[in-house]
C-alpha cells in the first residue's frame, strides 16, 4: 500500500517552541490512527503539520505525495481538518452554511442534505443560525461539512469531545466507512476505551516525538 | 366562516378610535390653518408654512424623549415590584423612541426644504442643525440596542441606560441658538419672553403643536400595542414550542 | 475560478444579509463621521464645502476598514484561520471572492454617504462621468488593497489595532487621489481630475495583480 | 442537609427557544452529579441558569438560598463555572491570569501557585503566554483558576474534554475532596464509564426536563 | 472596592503591556489620521491650524474607540462573556477599573499626540492650564462613557460596529467641548474655554455615577 504520510525526523517550530522535535512516522492508506499523549505531547501540532498549515524547519514531509517542503497548499485540497474549534460561519443558518461548505468542494447541494442527516442534525435546526447550536450540535455540523468533502486524509482533534453517545457510534461509523473506502484516517483522542473499537493502530507521542507505535494492524 | 378576532390581538380599541379619528381631523384643521389661514411672513413668504410642521414636530419629539427617558427611569428603578416586572414601562420607552425619532426626522426633512427655500441650501453648517443630526442619530443607535436578540427584560435595562444617557442631547440641541451664533432662528416662544411671532401665525402654530401632539399620542398608543402583542405572540408561540420539544423528545424515546 | 470567485462572495453577502451590519451599523455610523468633522471644524462652511471631496473619501475609509474588519472576522472567529487556509477554494478566487464581497458592501456604503456629502457640505456638480468613474476606480482600488491588508492581519488576536495601520498608508495614494478627483468633479479645481481617476484604476489592477498571485502566500502563517 | 439547588417546574428561554421548558430538580449539600443527556438536552442550559447567566422566565428557582427571579448577581460570588470555553485571559502568562483570579476572588498569590501545581501545570508554563498552551494545558489553568476561588458550587460543562487521562484523575480527585469538604459538584459529562467513578448522582436530561434521576446516593 | 477596581486596571494594563496593542498600533494610527486630515486637506495650513483643535479630539476619538473596544475583546474573547460577568468583583469596581485602565491608555495616546498635533499643524499654546484641565476633562468623560457603552456592545458578534455607533453620539458634546477649549488655548478664539472644559467634568461626573449605580445591568444579557 501507499504511504499518505511520511515524516523523517521532522522538526516544526511555532512561537519559538519545537512542537514537533524530531517525529518519524509513516502512515499508509485506509489506515485509521488514533493518536495518543497527555497534554501537550504535540497531538495538535502534528496534525497541523499535515495539514500544512504549520510549516517545518527540518526532516523530509511527505503527505498524499506532496513534499511538505516545496508545497504546503497542494494537498490541502485533499485532506479534511476537523480541529479542537469548529470553523463555522456562525452566522449563517446550518443550511446555508452547508451548501456553501458543498458547493466549495464541488459537491451538490443534495450531499449536504445528506451529511446533515447522516449525522442526525434534525430538519428544525436546518434553519436555525449556527451561533444558537449547542456545543455537540456545532460538533456535528462540522463533522457533517467535513464529510460533503470526501477528503481522502481526515484529521480530527479530539472529534469526540461535546459528542452524546449516539454521535459517537454515528463518528466511528463514518469513520469506519471513509476508511474502507480508500480514506486515511487520523485521530486523536484521550479516550481509552473508545479507542480500542475503531482505531487500526494506536499512536502515541512524548514530548514532540513518537513514544510507542502499535504498528500497522 | 369568518373568525372574530380576539380583542386582545387588535391594536385599536373604541378609545383609540376616537383618538384616531380625532387626530385625522386635527391635522385636516392644520393643514387648512397653516395653508390657508395663516398669512404668508412679511421676509419669508410662503415659506414660512413650513414652520407649522417643523416646530411642533421638533417639540413632540423632544417630548416623547423626554418620556422615553422617565419611563426608562421608572423601569430600572421602580419596576421589581410591579406585577409585570417593568415591562409596561419599557415598552411606553421603545414607542416613544420610535416616534420621537420619526418626529424628529420630518423636522431634519421639513428644516432642509425650508433651508433649500430661504438659505438657497439644504444644509448649514449651522449649531443647531448638527446638534439636530446628532439627536436624531442618538435615538437611532438606542432603537439599534433594542433591536438586538436578547431576553426582554435584560435588553430593556441596556436600553434604559443608554435612553438616559442619551437624554443630555436634548438640552444641547434646543440650548444650541444660544450658546452659539447660529444662522438659524433663535426661540421665539419661550417660557417668560414675549413672543416674537405675533396674531394668526401665533395661534395656527400653537394649534398645530396640539394636533401634533394628538397625532404623536395615537401612534404611541400603537406602537406600544403592536409590541405588546409580539410579545403575547412570543409567550404563545413559546407555549406551542414546550410543547412541540417534549413531543419530539417522546417521539425519540 | 470565477465560480469558486461568486461562491465566497455570495456567501460573505449572505452573512451580511443575516447580520446587517453594514446597513444597520456601518452606514449610519459614516453619516456620523461626515457630522463628527463638521464639529472639528466649528461648521465653517466654505472650509467644509472646499474639504468635502477629501472627507468622503475619510468618511469611506473609515465605514470601509469596518467592513473589512468584519468579512475576516467572519472567517476566523470560530477558533481561528485554520478553515480559510484549508478551504478547497483557491487563492485567486478566494481573493477575487472577498474583492467582491467588500466592493459591494462599500458601493453601498457609498450610495449612502454620497448623497449625504451632496445635502450635508453643499457641493455642485459639474463632472458626474469623473465622479462616478473616479467613485468606481476608488472603491475598486480599495476592496483589493483592503482585502489584501485585510488578510494579512485575519486571525491575529491585535487585528482590530493592526488592520488600519496597514491599511492607512496603502491607501494614501488612493484617498489623495480620490479627493483631488472629486474635487474637479466639483468644479472647485481646475487640475487634470482624469488623470487623478486612472491613477487609482491603475493602482487597483496592480493591486489586483499582485492579490491574485501573492494572496496564497499571505494566507500562510507561521 | 439544606438544598443547594431547588427547581421548580423552571422554564428558561434563550433566542426564543425554551432551553429549559419545565425543569424540577433539587440538590443538597455535598453531591456530586453528573448531569447527562444526548446533544441539545439542555445540560449546559441548566449550569447556565443555576449560575444565573439565563433568566427564567417561569416557576420558581432558588441556588445557595437566593431566589433567582429576584437576584441573579448575588449567587455568583459563591458558584465557579467553568464553560465549553476557558475563560482565560489569552494574552497574559499563566501566572499572570492565577494571580489575578486569586486577588478576585481574595486569595493570596500562593494559593495561585498551589493551584497550578495541582493541576500539574509544570513551572515551564507559567511565564508562557496563555495563547500559546495547548488544548489540555488550557483546560488545566482554567480548572485551577476555579480551585483558587474555592467555590461552594462547582458547575462544570463537560470539564474532562482535552484533558488527558493523568488530567482526568486529578480533576476528580479535585471534585471529590471539594465535595467532601463540604460543597456542591455538578458536572455534565457523556463519558459513560467515567460517571460511575465519582458521581453519587445521575441526573439525565431530555428536551429541556429531567428524564431519569440515580436519586440521592 | 477602590482596591477591587485597581485591580481590574491592573490586569488590564498588563494585558496592555503583554501585547502592546497601545503602543504598536493605536498610537501610530492615530497618528496617522492627523496625518491623513492633512491629505485630505491639501495641506491648507490655515485651515488645519484652526481645525487643530477638533482634529485632535477626533483622532483620540478614533483611537479611544478601538482601545475601548480592545479592553472588552478581552474579555470576551475566549468563548464569551460569562467570566467577566461571573466575576466576583462587584460591578462598580469593574465599572471604575476598566474605566480607570482604559483612562490610562487613553492618556497614553494623548501624550503623543499631542506633540503631533503642535508639530503638524503648527499651533501656538496660549494658555497651558486650560489646555491640560480640558485635557483631563475631556478623557475622563470620554473614559467613563466609553466603559459605559462598551460594555452594552461587548461579547455582542456585532459590537465591532455597534460600539462606535453608540459611542459617537454619546460622545459628541465632549468632542464640541473639547474642540472649542482647545482652541480657546490655542489663542484662536477668546470664547470662554472654560465653561467648556468644566462641562466636560460635569459629563464625566454624571456618567461616572451613572455607571457606578447601573453597570449591574448592563452586564447582564440574554
Ligand atoms: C435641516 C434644517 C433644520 C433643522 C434640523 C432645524 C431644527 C430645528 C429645531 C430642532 C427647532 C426647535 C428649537 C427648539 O425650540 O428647541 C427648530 C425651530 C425652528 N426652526 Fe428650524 N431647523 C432647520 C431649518 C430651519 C430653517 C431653514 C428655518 C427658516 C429659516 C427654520 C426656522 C425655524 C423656526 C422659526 C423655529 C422656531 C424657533 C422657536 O420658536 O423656538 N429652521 N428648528
Ligand atoms: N441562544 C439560543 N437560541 C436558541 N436556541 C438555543 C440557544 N441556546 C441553546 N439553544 C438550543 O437549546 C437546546 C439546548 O442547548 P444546550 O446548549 O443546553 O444543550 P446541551 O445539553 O448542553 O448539549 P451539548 O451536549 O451539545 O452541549 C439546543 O437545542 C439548542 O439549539
Ligand atoms: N504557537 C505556539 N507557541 C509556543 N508553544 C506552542 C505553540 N503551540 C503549541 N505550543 C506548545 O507545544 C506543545 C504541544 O502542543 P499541542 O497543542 O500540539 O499539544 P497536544 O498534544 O495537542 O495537547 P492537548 O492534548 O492538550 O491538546 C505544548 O507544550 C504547547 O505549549
Ligand atoms: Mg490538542
Ligand atoms: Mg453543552
Amino acid at each position: 500500500m501507499s504511504s499518505v504520510v511520511d515524516f523523517h525526523n521532522v522538526v516544526a517550530v511555532a512561537g519559538g517552541f519545537p512542537v514537533l522535535a524530531g517525529l518519524d512516522i509513516e502512515i499508509t492508506k485506509g489506515e485509521i490512527v488514533q493518536l495518543r499523549g497527555s497534554n501537550g505531547a504535540g497531538k495538535t501540532s502534528f496534525l497541523r503539520v499535515c495539514a500544512g498549515l504549520i510549516p517545518i524547519s527540518d526532516g523530509d514531509a511527505n503527505v498524499l505525495g506532496f513534499d511538505l517542503r516545496d508545497d504546503r497548499r497542494s494537498p490541502r485540497r485533499y485532506i479534511g481538518l476537523l480541529g479542537h474549534d469548529n470553523h463555522l460561519y456562525t452566522d449563517l443558518w446550518v443550511r446555508e452554511h452547508m451548501e456553501f461548505r458543498a458547493a466549495a468542494t464541488g459537491a451538490e447541494a443534495g450531499d449536504a442534505d445528506a451529511a446533515l442527516r447522516r449525522l442526525g442534525v434534525t430538519d428544525r435546526l436546518w434553519s436555525v443560525p449556527i451561533e444558537r447550536l449547542s456545543a455537540g450540535q456545532r460538533r456535528r455540523v462540522s463533522i457533517a461539512s467535513m464529510l460533503v468533502g470526501r477528503p481522502q486524509l481526515w484529521l480530527l482533534d479530539e472529534p469526540h469531545a461535546a459528542l452524546d453517545h449516539e454521535g459517537r457510534e454515528l463518528l466511528d461509523e463514518i469513520l469506519l466507512d471513509a476508511a474502507s473506502s480508500g480514506a486515511t484516517v487520523v485521530f486523536a483522542s484521550h479516550e481509552r476505551d473508545l479507542s480500542t473499537s475503531i482505531a487500526s493502530r494506536v499512536v502515541t507521542l512524548r514530548g514532540g516525538r513518537l513514544s510507542e507505535d502499535s504498528g500497522v494492524a | 366562516m369568518t373568525q372574530v378576532p380576539d380583542s386582545r390581538h387588535m391594536t385599536a380599541t373604541t378609545a383609540t378610535r376616537v383618538l384616531g379619528t380625532v387626530a385625522l381631523v386635527a391635522v385636516v384643521l392644520m393643514g387648512l390653518l397653516g395653508l390657508v389661514v395663516s398669512p404668508a411672513d412679511v421676509v419669508q413668504g410662503q415659506a414660512v408654512r413650513m414652520l407649522y410642521l417643523h416646530v411642533p414636530s421638533i417639540w413632540i419629539a423632544y417630548g416623547a424623549f423626554v418620556l422615553t427617558s422617565f419611563s426608562s427611569a421608572l423601569f430600572l428603578f421602580r419596576s421589581r415590584h410591579r406585577h409585570d416586572g417593568g415591562r409596561h414601562h419599557d415598552r411606553l420607552a421603545g414607542s416613544a423612541a420610535e416616534v420621537g425619532v420619526v418626529f424628529a426626522g420630518v423636522t431634519l426633512v421639513t428644516g432642509m426644504l425650508w433651508g433649500r427655500v430661504t438659505w438657497g441650501t439644504y444644509w448649514q453648517w449651522d449649531a443647531r442643525l448638527t446638534t439636530t443630526v446628532l439627536l436624531f442619530v442618538t435615538y437611532l443607535g438606542y432603537l439599534a440596542l433594542r433591536r438586538l436578540p436578547a431576553d426582554p427584560v435584560i435588553r430593556g435595562r441596556r436600553a434604559a441606560v443608554m435612553a438616559l444617557i442619551s437624554f443630555v442631547n436634548v438640552p444641547i440641541v434646543h440650548f444650541s441658538v444660544d450658546w452659539w451664533r447660529t444662522l438659524h432662528q433663535k426661540a421665539s416662544l419661550s417660557v417668560g419672553r414675549r413672543p416674537e411671532i405675533t396674531g394668526e401665525m401665533y395661534w395656527t402654530l400653537l394649534y398645530s403643536t396640539l394636533a401634533v401632539t394628538i397625532v404623536a399620542s395615537w401612534l404611541i398608543v400603537h406602537r406600544y400595542r403592536v409590541i405588546r402583542l409580539e410579545e403575547l405572540r412570543d409567550e404563545e408561540a413559546l407555549e406551542a414550542l414546550i410543547a412541540s420539544r417534549l413531543r419530539e423528545d417522546e417521539a425519540q424515546a | 475560478m470565477l465560480r469558486e470567485a461568486l461562491l465566497v462572495a455570495r456567501k460573505d453577502l449572505r452573512v451580511e444579509w443575516r447580520s446587517k451590519v453594514t446597513i444597520g451599523h456601518v452606514a449610519p455610523l459614516a453619516l456620523l463621521v461626515l457630522v463628527v468633522f463638521a464639529f472639528a471644524f466649528d461648521a465653517n462652511a466654505g472650509l467644509l464645502e472646499f474639504g468635502a471631496g477629501g472627507l468622503y473619501w475619510v468618511a469611506v475609509l473609515f465605514g470601509g476598514t469596518l467592513l473589512i474588519q468584519r468579512a475576516f472576522d467572519v472567517e476566523t472567529e470560530d477558533g481561528n484561520f485554520d478553515a480559510f487556509r484549508m478551504s478547497a477554494i483557491g487563492a485567486p478566487s478566494l481573493f477575487l471572492g472577498k474583492s467582491l464581497g467588500v466592493f459591494i458592501q462599500v458601493v453601498f456604503l457609498e450610495l449612502i454617504l454620497g448623497p449625504g456629502v451632496v445635502l450635508l457640505y453643499n457641493v455642485r456638480i459639474d463632472d458626474w462621468v469623473l465622479l462616478l468613474a473616479s467613485a468606481l476606480g476608488g472603491t475598486l482600488a480599495f476592496s483589493v488593497c483592503g482585502v489584501l491588508c485585510g488578510v494579512m492581519a485575519a486571525g491575529l488576536r491585535v487585528r482590530a489595532t493592526l488592520l488600519p495601520l496597514l491599511l492607512v498608508p496603502v491607501l494614501a495614494p488612493v484617498l489623495l487621489a480620490g479627493s483631488r478627483a472629486f474635487e474637479t468633479a466639483f468644479g472647485l479645481r481646475a487640475e487634470a481630475g482624469w488623470t487623478w481617476a486612472s491613477l487609482m484604476f491603475v493602482i487597483a489592477a496592480v493591486h489586483t495583480a499582485v492579490g491574485v498571485r501573492a494572496f496564497g502566500f499571505l494566507l500562510e502563517e507561521g
